[in-house]
């Protein structure tokens, strides 16, 4: 006992450590993944679902739009849900991602929104994330560069 | 949030002063705990005074563990916390030249100063060999630079080379340090001379 | 009890809540969800392709332009003075000091706006300073930069101006693009920007 | 001249581990010894003969931009570790003139090896980008593996010499 009495301020010590390591665990404001999950996810889109694949998905999925004011509705799915992209983190919209056991899949009306949206939610570690892919490929080029190896440089363009 | 002097930006003349600051509490650290004394410096190879690796190992898990912590709390940047790149070839063999220059003299830099401080002549000596050494650096620097930048391993980390968790290796480090603090005092008494240790 | 018997106990103790802690979140995002969504939905992050083709034709020297294509893509053309960091190697740490700066504007951009986003989301997450997206990536540069005409009888100054703006970087663009490929490096490397490393150790 | 009594090993180390973490906090960076002494060297180097800095590679990067060499993190650093070093000494009553040596030795000897492990350190140090506080105990306190290597090296080392030595010590 006289030994542990001597130990009384090692003990106090390592309980405040164990005490604020246990509140800062418990706190949802904060990122935890690794941001390299977030691009190997997305590695060759495989993050994206296109319409037509999710037409023809058999298990149960909840559909996120995004848009908020004048940019909503610019495609309309049924059964889906509106989240304004500013809410996205309120307590009552996370609740419902972080409880979904099916897949969740993000849109708007611009890719980039949803692109956003897609990384934060995927550093907060909810799992089964997609994009639901615009028509066309976005990241596709669509033109083609034509090398034009008449034009020389001009010495004051470098 | 730290580091406060890049994330706040902090005027130069401010570094300084926190240099200055950081500069009188390192000092008064290591004399206090008898590293102004060469012989008792000299006493962690020879058994009789192991001062060194306890001091050594408290300070570098003390400063580990600090801000490993700081950073889990959200007050510490560690990317922006200087890591020691790893040049091979320049770290093993300036390593062990170190050592040889540890046993003749009795002392390393930092330890020279706080001995200088309170007065030893031998420590201004060795900190004029000191000067001397870095000189001839850098008159041989062009010789030497391919020792010198040979073998770049980048800022490596130890605890992903070994591919464990930070807090594992952490940990493996505070055992490895306790097991080797009652070593120590096994060996002092083993090897213990009295008539130097009265002395310093 | 000796002092080391009690800072053994102590070292030990704080040992075992370190190996136990549930996270390391020193190379996760550094920004709170929150802040990082109240960033996320500004509009000052984008750039339109005429004030790139701006920057380009004034040789701005204050912004970094970053292609987040594949490195076959970047090959065929790219934005004259763009680095490529391929976004399926974004998180590899030798593109740190590129990313990790706050000296120049990083201006990301991919062929269309989803990895640019991406790209800028990590950067800004993990708070390194200064990111943008060209809005509409390359697919846009090409329909305004490289093949808008303008259309109509009178020109205003202000078209006018617009138009030589998308003309001359349209040329820079082919010019540079048309190089052999050994050319295309000098080019880049000429345009390679020193960027400042960590100050610490005993140097 | 009363018992000079050092501070408890662990609890000196507790406070040189503080000391390196506030370093760590407010400039992110850690403690250092051997770059002062090199700061000061290229500061004589400079005041003597200019010419010659001016055209090494060596010491030219340190007169670029016009400063004095010692207007530097390290140098400053370093110049507190000598006022902290004697605050110290004047409190515990250490301050005193003395070449500190083993008995068996004279006093030349002493200052002759002194002056050799100086000069053997620091080139070490310099060759390594650091000595025991730049290199292996901030190294460390960052888990960076030049850290370990170099603390090992040193202390193995020293380790491997002392043998031939141990005339100067014991």
């Amino acid at each position: 006992m006289k030994e542990l009495k001597n130990l009384q301020y090692v003990f106090l010590f390592l309980i405040i450590i164990v005490v604020l390591v246990l509140v800062r665990s418990f706190n949802p404001n904060l990122f935890r993944q690794v941001p390299g999950t977030a691009v190997e996810s997305a590695q060759n889109n495989s993050n994206s679902i296109t319409l037509a694949q999710l037409e023809s998905l058999k298990t149960q999925y909840l559909v996120i739009n995004l848009g908020s004011g004048g940019k909503f509705d610019s495609i309309r799915i049924k059964n889906s849900i509106n989240v304004p992209i500013e809410n996205l983190l309120d307590k009552k919209n996370l609740t419902i991602l972080n409880e979904s056991k099916d897949e969740i899949i993000l849109y708007s009306a611009d890719v980039s929104t949803t692109a956003k949206a897609w990384v934060i939610l995927n550093q907060l570690g909810i799992k089964k994330l997609f994009i639901l892919a615009p028509e066309e490929n976005s990241e596709a080029f669509i033109y083609i560069f034509q090398p034009d190896t008449t034009v020389r440089l001009e010495n004051d363009s470098i | 949030m730290g580091p406060l002097s890049i994330l706040s930006e902090f005027p130069e003349w401010l570094n300084l002063l926190i240099a200055l600051f950081i500069g009188i509490g390192f000092g008064f650290a290591l004399e206090q705990a008898g590293f102004s004394s060469s012989r008792r410096l000299a006493g962690m190879f020879y058994g009789y005074d192991t001062t060194v690796l306890k001091v050594f190992f408290t300070a570098a898990i003390v400063a580990l563990v600090g801000s490993q912590m700081l950073s889990f709390f959200g007050l510490l940047n560690l990317k922006l916390v200087y890591v020691n790149p790893y040049y091979m070839n320049a770290t093993i063999i300036g390593g062990v030249i170190m050592g040889a220059g540890f046993i003749m003299g009795g002392y390393c830099p930092g330890t020279g100063i706080s001995a200088l401080s309170i007065g030893k002549i031998d420590a201004m000596i060795f900190l004029v060999g000191g000067l001397a050494g870095a000189f001839l650096f850098a008159e041989t620097y062009p010789y030497i630079q391919e020792i010198f930048l040979g073998n770049y391993k980048g800022e490596m980390r130890i605890d992903e080379w070994m591919g464990v968790s930070t807090g594992v290796f952490t940990f493996i480090l505070i055992v490895a340090a306790v097991f080797l603090f009652w070593l120590a005092e096994l060996a002092e008494k083993k090897f213990s001379r009295p008539e130097i240790t009265s002395e310093i | 009890m000796n002092t080391r018997i009690k800072f053994s106990i102590l070292l030990i103790g704080v040992g075992i809540i370190m190996a136990f802690l549930p996270f390391n979140t020193a190379r996760s995002f550094q920004l709170k969800p929150d802040e990082l969504l109240s960033k996320t939905v500004s509009d000052d992050i984008y750039f339109s392709v005429d004030q790139v083709a701006r920057f380009i034709n004034n040789e701005d020297t204050t912004f970094q332009l970053i292609d987040v294509r594949s490195a076959e893509q970047f090959k065929v053309c790219n934005i004259p003075g763009s680095i490529n960091i391929p976004f399926n190697d974004f998180s590899n740490p030798k593109w740190e000091i590129y990313l990790n700066q706050k000296g120049l504007k990083n201006i990301y951009y991919g062929n269309g706006d989803q990895k640019a986003s991406y790209a800028w989301t990590i950067s800004t997450g993990l708070n390194y300073g200064n990111n943008f997206v060209m809005k509409g990536g390359l697919n846009e540069w090409y329909k305004t930069v490289m093949l808008s005409q303008f259309e109509g009888e009178n020109i205003t100054p202000r078209e006018n101006a617009l138009f030589e703006n998308r003309f001359n970087a349209r040329k820079t663009f082919t010019q540079i693009n048309s190089l052999p490929d050994s050319l295309k490096t000098h080019y880049f490397n000429a345009k390679h920007l020193q960027t400042s490393k960590l100050d610490g150790g005993c140097e | 001249m009363e018992k000079r009594k050092y501070m408890n090993p662990y609890v000196a180390g507790a406070l040189l581990g503080l000391v390196l973490l506030s370093a760590m906090f407010l400039s992110g960076r850690g403690l250092g010894a051997s770059g002062g002494i090199k700061y000061t060297m290229i500061a004589i180097v400079g005041a003597v003969d200019k010419d010659h800095a001016m055209e090494s590679s060596y010491y030219s990067k340190y007169f670029e931009n016009g400063e004095s060499p010692l207007k530097n993190w390290l140098a400053l650093e370093v110049f507190g570790m000598l006022l902290g070093g004697f605050i110290s000494g004047a409190i515990s009553q250490r301050l005193k003139f003395k070449v500190e040596k083993s008995p068996k030795i004279t006093n030349r000897k002493r200052l002759l090896f002194a002056f050799l492990g100086g000069v053997f350190f620091v080139y070490g140090a310099q060759l390594a980008r650091g000595c025991t506080s730049g290199a292996a105990l901030s190294g460390m306190a960052v888990l960076s593996v030049a850290g370990f290597v170099t603390m090992i090296a040193i202390f193995g080392s020293a380790y491997l010499f002392a043998w031939f030595f141990r005339s100067l010590w014991i």
